[in-house]
C-alpha cells in the first residue's frame, strides 16, 4: 500500500468514514427488506466500498457521476445524506426522488449524482453526453461512468466510448469488476481481456485492485487532473466482489460461487478492515477513535432509518406530477 | 384435473416442446443454472444441457439477432427477455428484422422464434422494471402477440407460439407466476386468434388481456350482486385478434368497456373499442370504455404506484356509468 | 409573404435558435459538411462550427443517449436521426432514460431535448426506410410528439420544441422536404397542444396528420365538388393533443375520419377515434372511421408501394361512406 | 501476388468472371438509375470486387453470407443469376423476393444469402445466429458476416462478437473498410486501430489487401478450413474503395473525397484490372480470352436487363401476402 503523506490524513479519515458509512447504509437497507418494511428489491454494494469512495473522493461536488442498479454505494460517496437516501428507499416523499424514484433510480443533483439506472449499462450515455456538455460548455466538470463488469455485454458501450476517444471527452469509465453479473461469472460473459475492450478504441486503459481505496484513489487523482487537462477519455478495471447475493433476496448462492471464496474475500480482502489496519498501522488514528467513527455513523444511520419510517408518503395527487415539465 | 402454477405452466410447455423437436433451443440471461431470477426455467438445463439452454451475456440486442438469424436457418429458437421494459432493447431486431424478413425476402425466408418477455406493474419496481409495453409490438405486421391470463393460457399459447412459423411476442404477467390454475395432464395447444368467454353475461362486455382478465372477472363478481350481468372476455392473443367473438358480444350487450396494463394513451384499449365501435356501432347504447395504466411513468412509491393501474373497485364504476350511458371521464 | 420549403423551414428553425442560445447543438450523422443525405442542415455547419454541429459515427443508441446526458447537465441538443425507421435503435434511450428521467428524479433532472426524424412511405426505399412509426412514442409518458404537415408548422414546431423543457420527437414526412409553403419573415412559434383547422366544414370531420393533411386537403376539394363541406383539421401535436377542438369539430359535423400514415393496427388513429367517439358519442351519426397505411411491412415494388397509403381517392370513398352511416370494411 | 498454381487456372478464371459480372451489373444498374428506369436508389458495389468473390470462391454453397445495403457484389459472389436480381432491382414478381425487398433487401436463400439490410450493421446478429444454428445443428456451414467499416460504429457487433468468441462459432466478420460511411471519413467516425475491435474479444484477426483477390482468397480459404474445425470467430478487415457515390445519387464528391483519390484507386489499384494483368502475365488465359469474357458477361447483362424491363409487376393481390408465414 502507499506511503502515507501526513498531510493527507483528513482524507484519509474521510474515506474510512465514507466507507464506513456506505456499509452501514447497506446494513440497515438490508435489514429493512428482511423486515419486511422495505418495499421491492434493493442491490447490496457492500465489499465493493473502496471503488466508489476512492473514485469518488477524487472528484469535485460539480464534476458528476452517474451510477447503476447498485448504487447507494455512489450515492454516499458522492456527499448523499442518509436521511434522503432512506426515505427514497421506502417511497417517502422526503426522499432525494420525492419516493419516484426508489433504490433503482435514486439521484442526487445537487452532489452531482445524475442517478442510478436500472438498465445494465443505460447509463454510458448520459455519462458521455454530461462529459460532453462539460467540454463544450467548458465547465471544467470530469465524469464518472460507474457500471459492473456485465455492463460490458452492452453495445451501447462501445457506441459511446468510441466517440469519447474520437472527441477526447473528460470521463472515466469506471467498471466495477465484482466476477458476477446476476448468477453468471464474468468469464461466461466476456471473452478477451477485459481492459482491451477500451484500449481497441485507443483509450488510456488501466486496472486496479478495487479492495484498495488508496490505490484506486491514487489513480483517480491522477486521471482526474489529467481528463481536466483534456487528455480524456480514460478506462479503470477495478478488480471487487458484491458479499451480498445479487440482491436482497439471493440467499441460496452455492450453485454459482462457493462460500469459501466468499469468505476468502470478507477475510482477507476487505476494503474497510485493511484500511483501519492500515490507519492504525500507520498511526493516522488508533483504535479508539475508529471505533468512535464507527458508533457515530451507526447512530446516524439508525436515526435517519427511524425518521424515514416515520416520515410521510408523497400526497397522491403527485402522481401525476414531474411527467412534463412546465 | 391438476392445478399448477404459470410458472410451471411455461416450464412444461418448453420442455414438452423440446423434447419433441431437437431444433428448439433457449436463450437468455440466468436461464440456466439460475433457471431464471424468477425460477421459471428451473430444470431446463439439466434436462437439455447448456447446448440447448443458454446463458448469454446481458446483449439483449445480440442475442436477439442471434434468434432472429438461427431462426432462419433451421432453428427455433425461444429467447427469454427478463423484463418487458427491455423490449427497448430489442425493438431493430424484432421490428425491422425478425417481423419483415418474411415479407422483405418475398416469402423465401423466415423466421419461427418466440420472444417470451413479461409486464405488469405494482411490484414496488419502478419505472424501468414495470412497463406493459405490448402495444408497440402490436402495432408491427409480421409479429404475432399472445398475452396469457392463466397458467392454463400460458401453456397453451406458449407451445402454439413456439410452433408458429413466424416471430410470436408473450407477454408473462410477473405478478401471475405463482398464480395456479387447472391444466390438463395431457397435450394441449391453444390456436391463436380465438378469444374466450371466460364469463357469460348479457349486461355489458369487459374485454380484459393478462392479469386484467382477473380484474375483470372479480368486477363481475360484485356487478353480479348488483343484478348487472357482466361478459369476461379475454382476446388471449391480440395479434391476431378474434374480433368476431368481441363484436357478437357487445351487439349482445350493447356495452362494453376495454380494461388492459399498458399506458391508456395510444395503447390497445384503443384499437380494440376502435374496431368494435366500427363494427357494433348501431347496437352501441354507450361509447365503448377504456381502462388502462396511468399516463404517467410507474412510481416506485407504493401508493402511489396502486393508483396507476386498474382495480376491480375502478372497473366496476366505469361499468356502472356505462350502463347509465354515461360518457367516460366526466366528458 | 415569402414560400420557403419544409426542408428550409426546419433550417431556418435550428438556425435562429441556436443563434440565440448557445447551450444548443446538434448531432448525428453526416449532418456538418454533408448537411445530412436530404440536405436539410446545409450552411449550418458553416455558421456554427463542428463543434456545434457534430457527424458522429452509425451510433443511434450512443449518440442519443449522449444528447440526453448532454440534456441533463445544461445543454439543449438536438438530434438527427436519419430515418424514423432507426427509432427501434432509440428506444432504450428515449424511453427508459429521457421520457422518464423528471419523474424518476421527482422532478429534480430534466431532458431538454429534441429528436427530429422522419416518416413516410412511396420513396421506393423499402420496409426498412419507409415507416411512419410515431404511434410508439406517442404511447409514452414522457415524451412530446409534433407532426408538422407543412413548412410553416416545421419551423414553428420545431422552434417551440427546442424550447420546450421535455424530451419532443418531431417527424418530417421525407416527401414534403421540397414542399413549399408561405412562412412569416418575422419569428414566430406554434404552441404546443393547438390543432387547427385548415378548411372548415359542416358535413364531416378529416383529422389527418403530417403528409395526410394534403391528402383531406385534396378530398375536402373533391367532396366539395359533391356539395360535401369537410372541415380538415390537424392535431399538429399528437402528445399533447387538442382534444377540444376534435371534439367541438365533430359535436359540429357528426361524421369523422382519422387519417394517418402509420399502420392502421394499434396505431394512432385509434386513439383519436376513441377519443372522439368517447366524447361526442351521442351526436356521431357514424362510427369515426379509420384510414391509414396497410398492415403490411412496405414493399419495394412500385405498384405495391402505392397501395398501401391513404389517398385522397380512398379518403373520398370513405367519406361518401361514413356520410351515408355505412359501417367501414363492409362488417 | 501469390505464385500461381496451374492447376487452380480454372479457379482463377472463376474469380475473374465473377468480379468482372459484379461490375457489369453495376454498371447496369447505374444506368438503368441514371435513365429512370429503376425505381429508388441504389448502391453501387463497383471497386470492392475482390472482397466479395475472394470470400465467397472460398465457400460452399451451403455456406451462408449476410449481406449490406451495398450488396449486389455479395449476391453475384455467392452464386446469384442476373436475371432474377435486375427483376427484383425493378420491383419485378420474378425478382428475388418477388419484388418486395428491392436492391437493399435482396436475398437468395439456395445460394445461401441470408440478405441484404438496410440496417447498418443489422446483420450481424443475424449472421452469429446462422453460424450457431449451424454449430447446434452440426451441419458444417461457416457464415461471413460482411459489413463496411460505418458499421463498426453499432453496438450489436460487439455485442454478437462477444458471444461468437465465448461459444466459438463458425464465422467471419467481413470488414470492408472502403474509407467511408456515405460522406464521412473512417477516421472521423472509428477510434483506435479497427482490427484491435475483435482482437479485444481474443478473436483472431487479420487485415488484408481488399483489391488483391488472391490476397483475400487464401487467406479466406485458411479461415474457413479453421471455422470448419471450431477454431472461429475470425475478424477481417478488407482494405477496399467504392468507386461511386454512397448511392447512385450522390454525385458531387468533392467535399468529403478528393477526385485525385479516386483516380489513385482506380486507376492503379483496380482489382479487376490487377488480376487481368497477373493473369495474362503468368499466362493463365491471353488477352483476346479476356475480352471474349467480357464480351459474354456484358451480352449476359444486357439480356437480363432487357428481360426484367419487359417482366411483370407481382399482382395486386400480393401485397398483403408474406405478411405471415402460414
Ligand atoms: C438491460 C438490462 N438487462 C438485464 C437486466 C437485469 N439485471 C439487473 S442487474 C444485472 C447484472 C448486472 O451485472 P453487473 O453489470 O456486473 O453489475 P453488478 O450487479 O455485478 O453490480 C442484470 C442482468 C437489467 N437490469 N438491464
Ligand atoms: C442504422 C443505420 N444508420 C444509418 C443508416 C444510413 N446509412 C446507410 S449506409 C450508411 C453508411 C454505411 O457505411 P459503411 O458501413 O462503411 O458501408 P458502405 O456504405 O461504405 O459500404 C449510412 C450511415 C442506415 N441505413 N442504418
Ligand atoms: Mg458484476
Ligand atoms: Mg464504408
Amino acid at each position: 500500500m502507499t506511503i502515507p503523506n501526513i498531510s493527507n490524513s483528513e482524507t484519509y479519515l474521510r474515506m474510512y468514514r465514507q466507507m464506513v458509512r456506505i456499509r452501514n447504509f447497506e446494513d440497515n437497507a438490508n435489514k429493512l427488506y428482511l423486515t419486511a418494511k422495505m418495499p421491492g428489491l434493493t442491490h447490496m454494494y457492500s465489499g465493493q466500498e473502496a471503488v466508489a469512495v476512492g473514485l469518488c473522493e477524487a472528484l469535485e461536488k460539480t464534476d458528476h457521476i452517474t451510477s447503476t442498479h447498485r448504487g447507494h454505494g455512489h450515492c454516499v460517496a458522492k456527499g448523499a445524506d442518509f436521511q434522503q437516501m432512506f426515505c427514497e428507499l421506502l417511497g417517502k416523499e422526503e426522499g432525494y426522488c420525492r419516493g419516484k424514484g426508489g433504490s433503482m433510480h435514486i439521484a442526487d443533483q445537487e452532489n452531482g449524482n445524475l442517478g442510478a439506472n436500472a438498465i445494465v449499462g443505460g447509463s454510458a450515455g448520459i455519462a458521455t453526453g454530461a462529459a460532453l456538455s462539460a467540454k463544450r460548455l467548458a465547465t471544467g466538470a470530469v465524469t464518472v461512468c460507474f457500471f459492473g463488469d456485465g455492463a460490458l455485454g452492452q453495445g451501447l458501450l462501445y457506441e459511446v466510448m468510441n466517440m469519447a476517444a474520437l472527441w477526447s471527452l473528460p470521463i472515466i469509465y469506471a467498471c466495477e469488476n465484482n466476477l458476477y453479473g446476476e448468477y453468471t461469472h464474468v468469464s461466461e460473459m466476456a471473452a478477451g481481456q477485459l481492459k482491451t475492450r477500451a484500449s481497441a478504441f485507443g483509450i488510456d486503459s488501466f486496472e486496479v485492485d478495487g479492495q484498495d481505496v488508496l490505490a484506486v484513489n491514487d489513480l483517480a487523482q491522477d486521471l482526474v487532473v489529467r481528463a481536466r487537462r483534456g487528455e480524456g477519455p480514460f478506462f479503470v478495471v477495478l478488480n471487487t466482489y458484491r458479499y451480498h447475493g445479487h440482491h436482497v433476496g439471493d440467499i441460496n448462492r452455492a450453485y454459482y460461487r462457493s462460500k469459501e471464496e466468499e469468505d476468502e474475500w470478507k477475510t482477507n480482502r476487505d476494503p474497510i478492515k485493511n484500511f483501519a489496519h492500515w490507519l492504525i498501522d500507520k498511526k493516522i488514528i488508533d483504535q479508539q477513535d475508529l471505533t468512535e467513527i464507527q458508533k457515530d455513523i451507526a447512530a446516524e444511520a439508525e436515526a435517519a432509518v427511524i425518521y424515514a419510517l416515520a416520515a410521510r408518503y408523497p400526497s397522491e395527487r403527485e402522481v401525476g406530477d414531474h411527467v412534463y415539465k412546465i | 384435473m391438476r392445478e399448477i402454477t404459470l410458472s410451471q405452466a411455461v416450464n412444461e410447455a418448453i420442455a414438452e416442446e423440446m423434447r419433441r423437436d431437437p431444433t428448439i433451443f433457449l436463450l437468455g440471461e440466468d436461464v440456466a443454472e439460475a433457471g431464471t431470477p424468477f425460477k421459471i426455467l428451473s430444470g431446463l438445463v439439466e434436462e437439455f444441457g447448456t447446448e440447448r439452454i443458454i446463458d448469454t451475456p446481458i446483449s439483449e440486442p445480440g442475442f436477439t439477432g442471434i434468434a432472429v438469424g438461427a431462426a432462419m436457418t433451421g432453428s427455433r429458437p425461444i429467447v427469454d427477455l427478463m423484463f418487458g421494459d427491455f423490449l427497448t432493447l430489442v425493438m431493430d431486431q424484432m421490428v425491422n428484422q425478425a417481423a419483415k424478413i418474411h415479407y422483405m425476402s418475398g416469402g423465401k425466408l423466415n423466421v419461427p422464434m418466440v420472444l417470451r418477455t413479461n409486464m405488469g406493474a405494482t411490484r414496488r419496481s419502478a419505472a424501468q422494471h414495470s412497463q406493459s409495453l405490448h402495444a408497440w409490438v402490436c402495432h408491427v405486421p409480421g409479429l404475432k402477440v399472445a398475452m396469457p391470463s392463466s397458467a392454463y393460457e400460458a401453456k397453451g399459447l406458449l407451445k402454439t407460439a413456439i410452433r408458429d412459423n413466424n416471430p410470436v411476442i408473450i407477454f408473462e404477467d410477473k405478478l401471475m407466476y405463482q398464480d395456479k390454475a387447472e391444466v390438463p395432464e395431457e397435450e394441449y395447444l391453444i390456436p391463436f386468434g380465438e378469444a374466450k368467454i371466460h364469463r357469460p353475461g348479457r349486461d355489458i362486455t369487459l374485454i380484459a388481456t393478462s392479469s386484467m382478465v382477473q380484474v375483470a372477472q372479480q368486477a363481475a363478481e360484485s356487478l353480479a350482486q348488483e343484478g348487472i350481468e357482466a361478459e369476461v372476455i379475454d382476446p388471449r392473443t391480440l395479434v391476431p385478434l378474434d374480433e368476431g367473438t368481441l363484436i357478437a358480444s357487445v351487439k349482445k350487450t350493447s356495452r362494453a368497456i376495454v380494461v388492459d396494463e399498458g399506458h391508456r394513451n395510444y395503447g390497445i384499449t384503443a384499437e380494440l373499442a376502435s374496431r368494435i365501435t366500427e363494427k357494433a356501432f348501431y347496437y352501441l347504447d354507450a361509447p365503448v370504455q377504456r381502462l388502462a395504466a396511468m399516463d404517467v411513468p410507474i412510481p416506485f412509491s407504493p401508493p402511489l404506484e396502486d393508483l396507476t393501474v386498474p382495480t376491480p373497485d375502478r372497473l366496476v364504476v366505469a361499468a356502472r356509468a356505462a350502463l347509465k350511458g354515461e360518457l367516460p371521464h366526466g366528458a
